[in-house]
């Protein structure tokens, strides 16, 4: 399988990324790990007529905390992110969700902004940044602007983000004492796309959930939060009842499609069960628990 | 239709080349560079027969454009032994890492990024390490022990060697 | 593959009715439509080049009317075809009215073959039920505007193109129609016996893949 | 009765050397010391220093000056007439060196069509219509293969779709036919039945007990991590066509494409190189071969065709695919008594199964598996439909993988019924080792056995009843844990010549061995190793009849033009007919060095008796002749009258197949709110007999399970009803990783066969047989107090799922 021919262009920065995005419009398209785009391509259902190869943009792959935020430049690689000791000790969100994305070679490929741009609803990602609230820088022609993590996913396949603008950096809220997150995924093998996964990142006062959020991968055409389940589990304390409640809302919430990692029934179902199961580890992280 | 210039580092030594730019890194490595030890085994970026090192990170060599490799170093499994067989190398033939070979080379340098990250890796490390290559003889059990093998050497460089 | 759904249009049976038999309006409010023939009575021919985030294909469409019942509803046959894959499929879609509003129903029933749908089998019932949402929502809008447009001349008696209220789009890929609608607002068209609908739900569906 | 009943009356005479010693060990036989390695040593493998190196040589590492590349127009239909080809836009592009359709190959002989391996006929390129997605339409040849895939896209082919027929069930309706050319305008293909139905229907009537089951054991691909491919080298002036070609069976593909071709057998040479994993799915000879031939001939170029992923397990061969409805029948002590199963095979568009000619549906009558039973009639059905053709093994012997699966869910079932153990089941049920040589209700007859034996250990080794003690309390607290069994028997070697062959050609296999006068030897083999060690353990059976290093020994496979004729590997056949062959051809140069060293010691050949390496003097070891002593008296000091050269051939024809068989027992925890399956723990003990390298052996073994585990959890061939393959990439077609691979436990028993030269068996698929149904009765013990019977294969977590929610259990 061998891609169809393209021009291809290697800006050296940001500026002139997004001043050739601006030039070739629709027609061109960003190659960032492009460990989707590139099979895509081989199979010649991709076919952009001009590739601009961010790679070679300056300081765009970074994980640092600054204020009240972790800041992850656009083109960090997923494995950057897994082996990340920053990540593992105060993100544990983010670090489930790393491990689980593709294989270890393709997360030495992938970075965390194609992931989130491609807007695949089968990506991780999506989930895991809905449940942290988090912002998305981009840059375009026009400047910079920051987008709500709950106003970048519009559709399958489709983000907030104008033609000619690049995403540069995520911002993840920096968690408060007493809070704890998860990422669980059931997957077919090592690799597949989720059969449904479950992204929770929830706070904590005393005994109680004090607020939450979800999200949901691969049961809907558009990434989605559940704002039922975290309504449902938000002023409990994380009983079975509560737990079983958030899990109906977040399966009566979902959209999933029927293929062949199962039926929608089954989907729905097991929406519930990991809904369950995550809201469970992250309230045990949030009481300090280490699992 | 573009063509680019590249210059890159494989295996220890400058090559350059012009390359169409949609032309597969796996590519120019086996049919310009001759270096037919990396291997294409799919096309969904599943089965890391390709496995290279990209300035020292394995990556699969067919979801890569050779352009994208300017100015980069590339190393191969024709690059392993260096005066002698690698630890990976011995561990591999020694514990029957391998049937038919296809997928040993790829196998190889993913463990080499896996033991150079992680010099003692538990079992279950290793078989997460080398969960982006796909093989269809071993059942996997003796490429396992063919990493610990060499972690252990390589821990232990001046343990006995074993007969080869 | 069966797909089956309603949608609500904010306008009247007859406008519905009336936008459905209006080619370019159609033709303006599918993303990606770029040419719709008739070829013969009740058949038509259209290109569509379909984008949807990293890919795209251009299919050709040939499209077939039966059991048409202005202004409830009739049955379609498409036969789609592209480098990408194929699709092949019947449709009904019916009109109801419930108050000032018009319910369409459509139940289809498709075969999507070709690389599609061997290495795109895990998107293509989220794709057919997202562009048919995008595709409707993107009608509803377009008839929206025109009946706006529509009341515009009745009060001023000008209809001047400026003046005619679009309705902002809901999703930016939408933007691309939406400035067709505009332009289709302004005229004042015949409308032509050609009805697109079909295509939409269907040829549509097709879409997509990524790995 | 049937073809079968008397297959194994006229056995030759039991080679000279066999072993009558059939008593079960479990301790490997080794007779020769270390330095020369001959059976039993845990020899490191000849061949790897060149993979580890990244030095093989696999077909597309082949790279020939002027080289053209192949690339194939396939259909996306399943069923569709061809209305026309215009390649016009494709042939103007620069680069394009020629595009070549189904009227071309008819216009150069009728190469449009050409035979299968079962001597039915299959499209190389179609001038019709289309029968299969991804069918090859037509190719494109180019002088670099992204011209060639850039031309691909510019050809534009007009199709009128038929409908598809996917479910053979359906297609026996014939309301739509498959195969248009055929005489009679229907898709049944073949009616087979093997043992005795009255005696069967009478055993029925009379049971206490008759259980039943449907099973569909759905379409799998090999999908070896190499795809197929050639490089083909015609020569015009010398009209020598040189083939490098992925095949398991190199001469025979030399016979058949001398045969189809016209070309003179002895211009046409193939090379089969390295080989990247075989598994059953590079015996069949494909399109792309043809095409890519008929290129080199129409170019004089050498032209490569290497397959993508997608085109190969979108086209090429698949496994199984058969649908069962099998029962069994027992009497009122639980003994079994009977068999009696309905199959319908699924051949696809053509019956381009891998079979012996005598059986369509391979060795599938040795259902009655390890079980003495007094009756059984298997009846199979051959059926085309619109999908790929096929009927290859998945790393099985000839359909023995669907009949183990079968009989072992039936003897699971059958337990239940009679309310007793699996394992306490077996045992009562098992044929007894007095029993052997046993003669089959379907007419086989088993080499050795000592079922009992291979079982209890398997139970020893993972504590059996410790594990139902904690299922029933696991079971008390709502946790489900599952224990399986497989105890099967395996069939292998392929056979002998009195009812084994392809295509006519028997299926004994060859081997020739030459000793330099340096004492250093080469020797040459009709098999084709594709990851099996051959190069090591064909080393290690001649240095064990020899006494020569097997370091010292270069072996050589895949080359026609020097190898001798053989059928190839698969089927586990290289060890008990070209191993067999090898250890026959040592022993004729071990006869002619007693005769040297006899000259040499000048005593009669009477007086001297073998030494591990040497003839020695009768009472006077210290008078003795080592076989590089001899080998270079051969060459320098032969006697008067003798022919020079110290060298042999033999073309091995084995008097009967063997039967390697083992006992697995596997552990599964059920998820009971994801419905996953996880595999705790799977012990296997193999008997493969003899055994020539116990690490191979292992290796082999622990390959297979993995290969066993992917079909019970994972793969599966999905078509739509539309004939539309759903699983065409890795993305979907499921290969399991070292992740999903659990850690296997080995044990092994030893019984030898009494036929073999060696007392091997062949061993490198039963794992892939017998795991399945260890994984598949597993699960159901898990489920079976909610009363679960059957789950069909891949078990899927949605399908645990759903037997979960309809009965009440949740999380």
């Amino acid at each position: 399988m061998i891609p169809g021919s393209f021009e291809y262009h290697s800006p050296t920065s940001l500026e002139e990324a997004v001043a050739l995005l601006g030039q070739h419009g629709d027609e061109a398209k960003i190659l960032s790990g492009g460990q989707s785009l590139i099979p895509a391509m081989r199979f010649r259902l991709a076919q952009p007529g001009i590739l601009i190869d961010i790679n070679g943009l300056p300081n765009l792959e970074y994980i640092r905390e600054k204020g009240k935020h972790l800041l992850i430049g656009g083109l960090t690689r997923e494995s950057a992110i897994e082996g990340s000791p920053l990540v593992q000790e105060r993100y544990p969100l983010l670090a489930d969700t790393a491990r689980v994305i593709a294989d270890p070679l393709v997360r030495n490929m992938a970075t965390v902004g194609g992931n989130l741009v491609h807007a695949d609803p089968a990506n991780d990602h999506p989930a895991a940044m809905l449940a942290y609230g988090a912002e998305i820088m981009v840059h375009g022609t026009n400047g910079a602007r920051a987008i709500a993590i709950d106003e970048f996913f519009i559709g399958l396949f489709e983000t907030a983000l104008a033609a000619d603008e690049i995403l540069t950096e995520i911002r993840i809220p920096t968690p408060s004492t007493g809070s704890g997150g998860a990422y669980l995924k059931i997957e077919r093998k090592v690799g597949d796309y989720a059969i449904s996964a479950v992204a929770v990142q929830l706070q904590m006062d005393g005994d109680t959930v004090s607020s939450a959020r979800i999200g949901l991968t691969n049961v809907s055409p558009t990434p989605m939060r559940a704002v039922e389940a975290e309504q449902s589990i938000i002023g409990s304390v994380g009983s079975a009842d509560a737990l079983e409640a958030a899990g109906k809302a977040a399966a009566a919430a979902c959209d999933p499609s029927a293929d062949l990692r199962g039926s929608v029934e089954y989907k729905r179902d097991l929406t519930r069960v990991v809904t369950k199961r995550a809201i469970a580890k992250a309230i045990d992280r949030a009481k300090g628990g280490q699992t | 239709m573009s063509h680019h210039s590249i210059t890159l580092n494989v295996n220890g030594e400058e090559v350059t080349g012009e390359v169409e730019s949609r032309m597969l890194l796996v590519h120019f490595i086996r049919e310009n560079l001759d270096l037919t030890g990396t291997h294409i085994g799919c096309d969904t970026t599943s089965c890391g027969a390709c496995t290279v090192l990209l300035n020292g990170r394995a990556i699969k060599s067919c979801t890569l454009f050779a352009v994208q490799a300017n100015d980069k170093s590339i190393e191969t499994i024709e690059s392993v032994a260096n005066g002698g067989l690698h630890p990976l190398q011995e561990g591999f033939w020694e514990k029957h890492g391998l049937q038919c070979g296809f997928c040993t080379p790829g196998m190889i340098m993913s463990a080499k990024q896996l033991l150079a990250d992680n010099p003692n890796p538990t079992e279950e490390e290793i078989r997460w390490g080398i969960s982006g290559n796909l093989c269809r003889c071993t059942g996997y059990t003796k490429i396992v022990e063919a990493i610990e093998y060499a972690a252990d050497k390589i821990s232990n460089p001046t343990s006995e060697e074993v007969s080869s | 593959m069966k797909v089956e759904g309603d949608y609500l249009f904010d306008v009247g049976k007859e406008e519905v009715w009336n936008g459905l038999l209006d080619p370019e309006v159609l033709a303006a409010t599918m993303p990606g439509c770029e040419r719709l023939e008739l070829v013969g009575e009740n058949q038509y021919e259209g290109d569509l080049n379909i984008k949807i985030g990293p890919v795209q294909g251009l299919f050709k469409g040939k499209i077939g009317l039966e059991d048409i019942q202005p202004p409830n509803g009739y049955k379609m046959t498409v036969d789609g075809r592209g480098a990408p894959g194929f699709v092949k499929a019947t449709a009904t879609v019916a009109l109801v009215s419930e108050g000032d509003q018009t319910r369409m129903s459509y139940t289809g029933d498709a075969q999507v073959g070709g690389r599609i749908a061997s290495v795109g089998q895990r998107l293509l019932d989220s794709s057919a039920k997202a562009i048919i949402k995008q595709s409707l929502e993107g009608l509803n809008a377009t008839l929206t505007a025109r009946a706006a447009a529509a009341s515009a001349v009745d009060g001023s008696g000008d209809p001047g193109i400026e003046a005619a209220p679009i309705p902002a789009p809901q999703a930016p890929s939408q933007a691309e129609f939406a400035a067709n609608v505009a332009k289709e607002v302004a005229k004042d068209l015949i409308p032509k016996p050609v009805m697109i609908i079909g295509v939409i739900i269907i040829i549509l569906m097709i879409l997509y893949f990524v790995l | 009765m049937t073809q079968l009943e008397d297959r194994f009356e006229h056995h030759s005479p039991t080679p000279e050397g066999s072993s009558a010693q059939v008593e079960t060990t479990d301790k490997v036989r080794i007779t020769t010391p270390e330095n020369i390695c001959g059976m039993g040593h845990r020899m490191k493998r000849k061949e790897d220093p060149r993979f580890i190196q990244g030095k093989g040589n696999y077909v597309d590492d082949v790279k020939l000056p002027g080289m053209l590349y192949m690339d194939i127009v396939r259909s996306p239909y399943a069923h569709a007439k061809i209305i026309s080809i215009d390649d016009s836009e494709a042939l103007a592009m620069e680069g394009v060196v020629a595009v070549i359709k189904g009227q071309d190959l008819e216009a150069a002989g009728n190469l449009h069509w050409m035979p299968t391996l079962m001597s039915d006929t299959q499209m190389v390129l179609p001038i019709d219509k289309v029968i299969y997605y991804a069918q090859e339409v037509c190719v494109v040849i180019a002088t670099d293969r992204y011209i060639a895939a850039d031309a691909i896209e510019k050809i534009h082919v007009e199709y009128e779709p038929l409908p598809a027929v996917v479910d053979p069930r359906e297609a026996l309706k014939d309301e739509v036919i498959v195969r248009e050319d055929k005489e009679k305008p229907t898709n049944h293909i073949w009616h087979w039945e093997a043992g005795d139905k009255e005696a069967t229907d009478k055993v029925f009537a009379e049971a206490s007990h008759v259980v039943k089951v449907q099973i569909y054991l759905p379409r799998l691909h090999v999908s070896s991590i190499e795809t197929c491919g050639m490089v083909a080298n015609y020569n015009k002036v010398t009209e020598h066509m040189q083939m490098y070609m992925t095949s398991q069976a190199p001469h025979a593909h030399r016979t058949v494409f001398s045969m189809v071709s016209g070309l003179p057998e002895h211009k046409v040479q193939i090379i089969s190189p390295d080989i990247g994993g075989g598994f059953g799915g590079k015996v069949p000879i494909y399109p792309g071969y043809v095409c890519c031939a008929v290129a080199s001939l129409v170019t004089g170029k050498p032209v490569k065709w290497i397959e993508d992923r997608s085109e190969n397990l979108q086209a090429d061969s698949f496994a199984r695919d058969y649908h069962i409805e099998a029962e069994m029948a027992a009497d009122d002590n639980g003994k079994i008594t009977g068999l009696r199963v309905n199959t319908i095979s699924d051949c696809g568009a053509a019956d381009a199964a891998a079979n012996p000619s005598k059986f369509p549906a391979g060795l599938y009558s040795i259902c009655t598996g390890s079980y003495d039973m007094k009756a059984a009639h298997v009846v199979v059905d051959g059926v085309y439909t619109t999908k790929p053709p096929g009927g290859v093994a998945y790393r099985c012997s000839f359909r023995v993988t669907e009949a183990v699966h079968m009989i072992e869910r039936l003897t699971d079932i059958m337990a239940a019924e009679v309310g007793e153990d699996p394992a306490d089941f077996r045992l009562k049920n098992f044929i007894r080792p007095d029993q052997f040589p046993y003669k089959s209700p379907t007419g086989w007859e088993y080499d050795s056995g000592n079922y009992e034996a291979a079982l209890k250990k398997a139970m020893e080794m993972i504590d059996y009843r410790a594990l139902r003690e904690e299922q029933a309390a696991k079971r008390e607290r709502g946790e489900l844990m599952g224990i399986g069994i497989s105890s099967f028997t395996e069939v292998v070697g392929a056979g002998p010549s009195k009812d084994y062959d392809i295509l006519g050609i028997k299926m004994f296999d060859s081997a020739e061995i030459r000793i330099h006068p340096t004492g250093k030897a080469i020797a040459r083999f009709g098999t084709k190793s594709q990851g099996q060690g051959h190069e090591t353990t064909y080393a290690q059976i001649i240095a064990e009849e020899l006494g020569l290093p097997a370091a010292d020994i270069q072996i050589e496979e895949g080359d026609t033009d020097t190898a001798p004729y053989g059928l190839g590997t698969y089927a586990s056949r290289s060890t008990p007919t070209a191993g067999a062959a090898g250890a026959m051809a040592a022993r004729k140069i071990k006869a002619k060095a007693r005769k040297i060293a006899a000259h040499l010691l000048e005593v009669g050949e009477e007086d001297l008796e073998w030494n591990v390496d040497k003839w020695q003097v009768k009472g006077s070891p210290d008078q003795a002749k080592t076989i590089q002593e001899i080998a270079f008296a051969a060459y320098t000091n032969h006697p008067q009258g003798m022919e020079a050269g110290l060298e042999a051939t033999d073309y091995y024809d084995p008097p009967n197949l063997t039967f390697p068989f083992g006992s697995y027992i596997c552990v599964v925890d059920i998820d009971t709110g994801t419905g996953e399956v996880h595999v705790r723990r799977f012990v296997a003990v193999d008997d493969c007999g003899n055994i020539i390298n116990p690490m191979i052996v292992e290796g082999q073994i622990e390959g297979g399970l993995t290969m066993g585990l992917a079909p019970a959890l994972f793969e599966e061939i999905v078509y739509d009803e539309n004939g539309q393959n759903l699983t065409g990439t890795f993305a979907d077609y499921l290969l399991p990783t070292a992740v999903e691979s659990p850690k296997w436990e080995l044990g092994k028993t030893i019984t030898p066969s009494p036929h073999h030269p060696l007392g091997a068996k062949g061993v490198g698929e039963s794992p892939t047989v017998g795991a399945p149904p260890a994984i598949a009765n597993a699960v159901v013990d898990a489920l079976s107090h909610l009363g679960v019977k059957h789950i069909d294969i891949p078990i899927t977590p949605d399908k645990v799922w759903k037997l979960l929610r309809d009965n009440g259990v949740t999380d």
